[in-house]
């Protein structure tokens, strides 16, 4: 054997520096879990610009985050917010309302929909959902026809979604690439299948041996870069090893109201506490809090 | 209204409305949802089928104990009430019984096919609805075709209207600013657009206030005023409503949780007391 | 609590008994593995008539048995065959060749196409797959369209291909109609989405519990009839429990390909040695050569 | 030909064409082409990304003992050798690299954009195949729109055919039945065919037979005699060819597999000799 398999493994500075000004980045997760919130970081620390952003079917405020960073171009989302703890993401109406970042309306399954095409390679996928809405009145991508078959009903064609990158957090990884996520795994897979190149931040990289033991809980298989960043989800969850961080998610929103009232200060100031290499960052949590946050396995295998 | 909050008492309402045959995938404001589905499955619904979560997260708390209600509709600990866990997408075709149909329906042991395939009961946010059941999380039209409040966006609602049986729109306030004429833009397309479009999906049953509950007339598919919460005049409703508020021919008052129904939510759902705040 | 969750465990006899001349039964399983034939010899015992048969993408001779048997009126099949044992079910050459049976010419992702349709309830799925070749011509259910976006390329509507049942083997399933496979689930889960009713033929019935230790392996949910069927897979392998009978199949092949040759005799014989109640047609592979099968676990959890 | 099998030559020369940035899915002639792509694995290969077996079982042999060569498509073995398993469909829009594009190609470290979605490789069987390269699996043409002979059925080689780049055309005997002016009824597309569909995928680029490999006419898009296998004359080959025959530029002889080949084959991926027979 002459060759080798190639670990792709990359520290995160190295990662992230080949994500490109312009490109189209899907971020992971869902709700309060599994964003990849260590490149998140990284991405907003090196001043990446005129990013179009694809969120999950349901962001958190990682989304709220890159758009008050200033990274942002582009959005497409289906929702924009924290559930109880945000209803609607701060940054993301007041660059929506003051029309600094393009929107292409969505939802989550014209979302799904795009990955499929992508992922499959067709030209388009036929979904029914949207029609009566105002949705493909916001976005033109959608082109409405007639059913082939029953010639009435209206259908939408929803082209290709694909992502230069895919984010994606999973709970481990070998050094080939091969994840598993160790909780659930909301529309992950599909974003990965759609993107050109996926990275994933994984909260410890396994041996092959640790992925090999149950090759049905493989998630995402041959990412292209593999990050190491333990606790890289904060302030989310990462399901299988920590709970998300109220009070920092609280204070995200506070200061994130701050800045869509005008404070601009307020934010700045928050931005400047908390945009840091990934181990400085750890160190503004602080230890015990991280290690409050802790979560037994519920499933194991 | 003193020894239970609103939201014990909206929980309890759609408690309910539930059904053992219903399957049920999770909506808008989680913990009301997930308080009242996991509420019937613990007493009178123990074969609803029930998505909580935003992984397919197939869950089945008959027999389990629910040491906290959960909070949000992603965390980890749902896993704890999981029988199946499966990827997000497939809520749209794969959640409850195989493309979601019937389930010992129709007087049959076995169910009959039909095309409600996303579920027969879902929660729908708004910031506006209007008399037809349109629903709007899009935002507020400005100027310049801008918006001059930006809503939190569509999330799924356009979708599941394709194949849900019922939908039930909540709104945490009852104003002439979120209860208008016509919806600045559509999320969750009303009766009348459903029924326009073919769709599978009925569309709105329930537009539910702080003060009251509108079903919508059969044959106008108008929303109307069917319930209101103890202590709410129909005066106060109409001075409080964007549109005319029409009227069932006879207005019932929503019956409160019954000291069973809230011992039950307390000791088996809900014991840390979330919903009381 | 006044009610208790309903338990869905059948015998053989009663859930066989609840499919019905003239329907569209799909049969699970792929290649020579995790075939129903406990339910398959079944249906063949009871004489049921006129069904039509969805096969697996893949289908391996479970399907050459019915139609042999007489039960088949129309087939949906990507294939039928058994690989190197076998490349051409000799009674699906019999019965297509005299027009016996009629064929909706179909592929593997044109069957999953309709399973999605019908699953996620849309008019129909869009697909290029087929375009240039004989099978729209073969099979009228297929519509082309032109791409509503580009303008140029040809596509197929797939219309929803929904059975009335889908049987599906899976190694355990709890009595609530919760299945999970312990080896490749092929393409069973799309088949179950798709259809009205799913029966499950499971190696055991296991304890909820054991479902819930890892609700990511669950691959059946709410199962409307489980039918317990040890070695239920017979001659074929039960991924988990034990491997393919090759000098069974090999026999089948043999008897079958004299029935294509006329040899009538032969192939009667072959029904009415093997065609009976589960226990006795065990009996008939005798223990001995059953237990020759077993496999050990490859992947546990 | 005495010390090696075909299937041994075929393991071999397809292995060879195997490249250390493919994705290849598994097609027909399991076992053979099980060897040529663990063979490729195990020798200037180690980063092809595999996928045998019916269930998306993405496989890598690289530093694994292989006992037996798989024999099936489908076998619960398969899982030994696997590092992620998934559904049979999502082979169409999973399988390697997300969306199958390209790995380490073009000078680039990471992979460009492309619409080889499904595959780099696959084999695909035939009972008939034409100048074109137009397959057939489906059957013979018989009287009355009935078939004189049923074929196995298409499979997925015309989904397949959309988005792979490269197929290879394998037929097991070759005579005028066979190799056929135009095939009763198309299974798998020619390059003509996929060309004028705009399929993103490239057609066949061989048809291999016991006795020859063809390639495809740049230009004409129509199968030319490429190389022959040892022992075999072009006469020979035209003589038993429905088509007429046109020839490369210089038709060229496959070279045998060579001692180090057949070591490594039947040391690493077939000590049981599954091929010899």
């Amino acid at each position: 054997m002459s060759k080798k398999r190639k670990e792709v493994v990359k520290s995160i500075e190295d990662a992230v520096a080949l994500i490109k000004d312009g490109q189209t980045v899907a971020i992971g997760g869902f709700g309060a879990d599994n964003h990849p919130m260590a490149i998140v970081r990284e991405i907003i620390r090196t001043g990446k610009k005129n990013l179009t952003i694809v969120a999950s079917a349901t962001a958190g405020l990682e989304i709220d985050l890159l758009i008050g960073a200033g990274c942002v171009k582009k959005l497409i989302a289906p929702y924009v917010g924290q559930e109880m703890y945000c209803p609607i993401g701060h940054n993301y109406r007041k660059y929506a309302e003051s029309g600094q970042i393009e929107i292409a309306e969505t939802s989550e399954y014209l979302l799904y929909a795009g990955f499929f095409a992508a992922a499959s390679g067709q030209e388009f996928f036929a979904w029914r959902g949207g029609v009566g809405t105002s949705i493909p009145k916001l976005n033109k991508d959608l082109v409405e026809f007639t059913d082939p078959i029953g010639k009435t009903k209206k259908i939408l064609a929803v082209p290709p979604l694909r992502p230069d990158w895919a984010i994606i957090h999973v709970g481990w990884s070998d050094p080939y690439g091969n994840g598993q996520h160790l909780g659930a795994r909301f529309g992950d897979r599909w974003m990965a299948r759609a993107a050109n190149r996926i990275m994933t931040q994984t909260e410890r990289v396994v041996p092959n041996s640790v992925i090999r033991k149950n090759p049905f809980m493989t998630t995402i298989a041959y990412a292209d870069v593999v990050v190491e960043a333990p606790y890289g989800g904060h302030p989310y969850a990462a399901h299988g090893f920590y709970k998300e961080d109220v009070d920092f998610i609280l204070d995200y929103v506070k200061c994130s109201e701050a800045n869509r009232k005008g404070d601009n200060k307020t934010w700045d100031e928050y931005l400047k506490r908390h945009i840091r290499d990934h181990y400085a960052y750890l160190e503004t949590v602080g230890i015990k809090k991280l290690l409050s946050l802790y979560t037994h396995p519920i499933v194991s295998w | 209204m003193s020894d239970y909050s609103w939201k014990e008492m909206m929980a309890v309402v759609f408690s309910r409305e539930i059904e053992d045959t219903d399957k049920i995938t999770s909506g808008a404001h989680t913990e009301i949802f997930f308080a009242a589905t996991m509420l019937a499955q613990k007493t009178h619904a123990p074969n609803l089928k029930l998505q909580l979560g935003g992984s397919v997260t197939l869950c089945q708390v008959t027999d389990v104990d629910v040491p906290e209600l959960p909070k949000t509709s992603t965390g980890y600990e749902l896993i704890r009430y999981a029988e199946s866990v499966h990827d997000h997408p497939d809520t749209y075709l794969f959640y409850g019984a195989p493309g979601g149909k019937d389930y010992y329906k129709n007087g049959s042991e076995y169910r009959d096919v039909n095309h409600f395939w996303f579920a027969d009961k879902f929660f729908v946010g708004g910031i506006q609805a209007d008399k037809w059941g349109n629903t709007n999380m899009i935002g507020l039209a400005g100027k310049d075709g801008k918006m001059s409040f930006r809503g939190p966006g569509t999330i799924g609602i356009n979708d599941i209207a394709v194949g849900v049986r019922d939908t039930y729109v909540f709104l945490t306030a009852h104003d002439k600013r979120r209860l208008v004429e016509s919806v600045d833009y559509i999320s969750h397309p009303g009766k009348k657009v459903c029924r326009e479009n073919e769709f599978y999906g009925g569309g709105p049953k329930w537009i539910v206030t702080p003060k009251c509950i509108f079903d919508f007339d059969p044959d106008t598919l108008e929303a109307r005023l069917h319930m209101t919460f103890p202590g709410v005049t129909v005066d106060d409703i109409k001075a409080n409503t964007g549109f005319e508020v029409k009227t069932a021919k006879k207005v019932g008052s929503v019956e409160p949780p019954t000291k069973a129904e809230l011992e039950a939510l307390r000791n088996e759902v809900d014991k840390t007391g979330v919903l009381r705040h």
